[in-house]
């Protein structure tokens, strides 16, 4: 329990990045994508290019609130024998050589209840897990899950939009922490982004309510769009459009040149996070 | 929003603000006279409520077996008890000022019966559904699109209904503002499984009421669970009358050992699926598992919450209906008694002959038969 | 045994005996309070009566354009009102002592009724229909073989109901001492007419009742004429109410000069088909001219008696849609109102809305619904 | 007018053959079938080859009751432009080589009621047709027509069946007449044939209640049976099973084997009927 002590590697994160003026970069795979060596190659090519903190999504069967890419995604992970506790294991690999980059499950609640939340609460850290985002788990369902994260000395991210009332995402409670997830624009991932006035105004409303950095994702697209985001927010989620991007590449670069598209497309991000910071 | 431990709001939170004003909503309308006397007046005059009771009269061999009597929700509009929600919930939107619906479906029974219910008030509808579904339902789409309904066929995922309620959820928290999702069943989250069975539970109301003025109460009360409509619509007005028998039938599929089926109350396990606590069928780590059965409408892997508790305290039992047996009480039930009942109905009348037959003829069992056999006439006769 | 000057029995001599036994039966089951009773009690319990009436919202556009009524015959048994006169045939048959029955089926509609009813008491159904129908109408043979019904596919003539009924009456003039011939129209020789006429009169009773108890009475009653049994069936109740129009519509076909129609009310001839004298569509040699309709119910040469009897006494009017009308009323009721109502009650709701057009808000157009839309899918909406 | 005051030509028919120990042999055709020139030939045929009387169809479009081989007898004649006009021209072109031989108009109803009753009858007669037959036209309602015919001096043939009452088939009134022709077998033309005990039993009925002489149709299949019924009836007609034949042989033969065909087909049963006589 000598971890619990330490500073949790999120709030290091942002303790960092606030003294050099920096925002974060956050990006999105799922685990087992393709492959459980080829998706822990891709987390060390992320940690390597420079991304500031990492949501690994456990595959899941029915990722209904998720657009196509994601879907897709999910189920190449399944095919290649994803599921949350080899989720868990990827974690841990991960780990042995990455003390330091924060690492956020994301996905559904079922398999969260299928492996139990103490089960999965003390799995999750032991791997070295340091939050989840649950796709479809609002606080207001999530007594029992928060209290096993705040005994594992984890934390659920609450995901926040502009028609959400406080207490459905600015809650102070053990278990609950991290960041917000602001989402601007109410809609499916990948869709159609939010206008930067809405996403200023989007983070503004949850800094009114919340004393957690806030981070937004959902339909961030360009290294531009990403530019201007970090301008108003703590950090800068990109999901869809990297996979999308990488996608495409896969099919069409040799092994070499794909494993230089990582950290290439990572750093055309990362300066216009940090120019717009 | 609980029954026992199951139900909830399991949803993305950006919906929770759209439920919320649902839920006060249907509350509110639920509590208005007004509202209760459009619906009941709709009911009656656009979906033809109330269906009548028949009695069968071939169907126990056995002289010793209980009668057995059919509440026949395939004589509403559209041949199918799906009417009976998309309706409330449709009045419900316009007076939520609400301007357009959006929804999903299997076999297109949902489908249709919301896209007639947003023609009669001239709500914008939209539909998705799986491009595979869409292929072997040929007719069902040429019915949405002649309601005017926009219908979306949806090639992401298994192409079948999982993909197509992912689309409608994700066009529903795009466009919460100015639409409404209409489920087809009471399923999903929090006010969605109160509403749809409240609405539902006119199928009850008017079982109860006609089996008294015949003279009798049923030892049992039967129906085969897909979504779950008709069953929370039919056993809501015998809950509290504990000498009654719920039975909820489930398909076995085809029977064979480890193969697929779709008997998630019996077998399932505690999750949450859909929006809600419930009985699932799901691996050990959580993962959905593929359903089988030969009635398109039962092969769902979750269940209603409130028959989810039905079951979990004991007060509703469960039966498994194979393939062969429903296919074979559809043909029974069509050359013996001239009323051709979907597949659906046909689990439930299987299992209601099984147990008739262990009754004495002074008792009698009520059969739920949520909707015709038209659209299974390929499946229960394929061509020679 | 006749209308005016229409009506008889022009058949096979042999007939004669078979339908004097007929008339007879009838008349005695008709005043026996125990028939009547079982008749209503399966009108109820098995064909799902009484239908509904249903307020249209949105057809006519004009403000000051008449309320249009439609009598929902769509939501009976099988989605049609053969279902009433089956069940009274086969009934009859029944206390006959007659053991099976033999009917003829153009669209199927009627094969399905009487096949299903058959089912209902146990007997054998003989069902001849035309190879060409048989071919169009697959889910139709699909459904009478459904209900265990003997459907004989006839190659003769010109593969559709001309050369099924021929085969039927045959079939009939050759087993009349075991079998009944159930007509699907109040068509053919005495006592045919009056007997199909008061079985079908439950739709107008209802209509009456209906309207009498929304508080209004129609000004016009709609009703478009095919064999007839929806239409003398909602006229029956409005007869003595000579400020009621009654407005019997024909199926104008194409429209262009010179085409095939089945408008023989207005432009037939007094002739003697299928048993009795009625109005009919034949030339100047008295041979029977082709006719032409986009809804297969209302292409049909002859008429009811007692409809040409209204028509010729003036009692009735008669209008004439075309095919194009027609299709696009279906659409219309579809798009606007969420109601999918067959091609034949297509001609009726476009008269209707004509009709309506021409009188006041305070007014009442009531039309008959005799069957839903479900069969005429793929004429209304061909594949683009 | 003066023609009503001869002996009509069926009652000088069977006078004659009553004084040779014989029995009528009837036989059927349908006008214009197929052609009118045919047509003629086939009836002068006939009367050649000792047919004692023919019954002429008059072409329908609905011959609801008739079986297959009618239905299409008659639908050659209408599209070869017979009617009820026609066959009327038929029975004058007929009538120029012979003034003796018995002609019954065999139909429907609707063509008569078209060309009006009283109509028919005067044209009927001056063509010189004895009487009609109508498939579909009992006695009960027959009132103006026979009114018509007897005015003219023809004669509706009752058709009599064992289930039939006196009434509806002897009943004496101006415009009955000829013959009774007894179904003995209820059922379609050229459908299965009766006993000849059923045909007895049936013509000792018809006895009972008229005083028409009763020939016999309906199932008359083979000369062997011909020869029967001729042995209890006053007539045998055959139809259908002689369509049937010539059809058969029309296809398979010459023109000038098929001209001889009629004859030897029609002695064939000429010979039967006049032994079993």
């Amino acid at each position: 329990m000598a971890r619990k002590m330490q500073v949790p590697r999120i709030d290091a994160m942002f303790a960092r990045l606030k003294g050099e003026g920096r925002k974060a970069f956050v990006t999105y795979t799922v685990a087992s994508d393709p492959s459980f060596a080829e998706s822990l190659e891709r987390l060390n090519a992320f940690a390597a290019a420079g991304i500031d903190l990492i949501e690994l999504g456990h595959p899941y069967s029915d990722p209904i609130l998720d657009g196509a890419t994601i879907q897709k995604a999910n189920r190449r992970g399944l095919a290649a024998g994803g599921n949350l506790s080899r989720t868990l294991e990827l974690v841990a690999a991960f780990r042995e050589h990455d003390d330091v980059t924060p690492v956020i499950l994301m996905g559904y609640s079922n398999p969260l209840l299928a492996m139990g939340y103490e089960a999965f609460a003390e799995r999750a850290a032991k791997a070295g897990v340091d939050g989840i985002i649950a796709a479809d788990f609002p606080i207001r369902e999530a007594d029992s899950l928060l209290d096993a994260l705040a005994r594992h000395g984890l934390v659920m991210v609450p995901l926040a939009a502009p028609t959400l009332a406080p207490e459905d995402f600015a809650v102070e409670k053990p278990g609950i922490g991290g960041f917000l997830y602001c989402i601007p624009v109410v809609g499916p991932t990948g869709g159609p982004s939010a206008s930067l006035e809405a996403i200023g105004e989007a983070v503004e409303r949850c800094r009114a309510v919340s004393k957690l950095p806030v981070m937004v994702g959902f339909g961030v697209k360009t290294p531009e769009m990403a530019a201007g985001v970090a301008a108003v927010a703590d950090g800068v989620i990109v999901a869809t459009s990297l996979i999308d991007h990488l996608d495409a590449k896969r099919a069409t670069l040799s092994a070499a040149d794909y494993a230089a598209e990582i950290p290439r497309a990572i750093i055309e991000y990362r300066c216009a996070i940090d120019a717009g910071s | 929003g609980r029954y026992g431990v199951f139900g909830g709001q399991y949803v993305a939170p950006v919906l929770l603000p759209v439920l919320d004003r649902l839920e006060s909503a249907f509350n509110d309308a639920w509590a208005d006279p007004a509202f209760r006397a459009t619906f009941d007046n709709l009911l009656q005059r656009f979906v033809g409520r109330p269906t009548p009771i028949s009695e069968t009269s071939a169907l126990i061999e056995s002289e010793r077996g209980a009668r057995i009597f059919l509440k026949r929700d395939d004589l509403t509009f559209n041949g199918g008890n799906y009417a009976n929600s998309a309706l409330g919930q449709c009045l419900l939107a316009r007076r939520m000022g609400l301007s357009s619906v959006v929804t999903d479906t299997g076999s297109g029974q949902n489908g249709i019966a919301t896209a007639a219910v947003a023609a009669r008030f001239s709500m914008p509808c939209t539909i998705y559904m799986g491009a595979r579904d869409a292929a072997q339902q040929s007719a069902a789409v040429k019915k949405m699109r002649a309601f005017g309904a926009d219908l979306r066929v949806v090639e992401d995922a298994d192409r079948t209904l999982h993909a197509a309620t992912s689309a409608a959820i994700r066009h529903w928290m795009g466009f919460s503002a100015t639409t409404a999702y209409v489920a087809g069943a009471p399923i999903g989250a929090h006010p969605y499984p109160q509403m749809v069975g409240a609405f539902q539970a006119v199928i009850g109301r008017e079982t109860r009421l006609q089996m008294i003025e015949a003279g009798m109460l049923p030892a049992a009360v039967v129906s085969a669970v897909g979504g779950g409509s008709s069953t929370i619509g039919i056993f809501s007005a015998f809950v509290n009358d504990p000498q009654i028998r719920l039975v909820a039938v489930e398909a076995g599929g085809s029977g064979q050992k480890g193969a697929a089926h779709s008997a998630r109350l019996a077998n399932g396990r505690r999750g949450i699926f859909h929006g809600a606590e419930t009985l699932v069928l799901c691996d050990v780590d959580g993962q959905i598992l593929p359903t089988d059965s030969i009635a398109p409408g039962l092969a769902y892997p979750g269940s209603a919450p409130e028959i989810a508790n039905l079951v979990a305290s004991g007060r509703a039992e469960t039966v498994s209906i194979t393939d062969a047996a429903a296919r074979d009480a559809v043909r029974r039930l069509a050359v013996r008694e001239g009323i051709l009942v979907s597949l659906e109905a046909g689990h439930a009348v299987a299992a209601a002959e099984t147990i008739a037959g262990d009754l004495s003829p002074a008792d009698v069992v009520v059969v739920m038969v949520p909707s015709s056999g038209d659209k299974d006439l390929d499946i229960v006769w394929p061509e020679d």
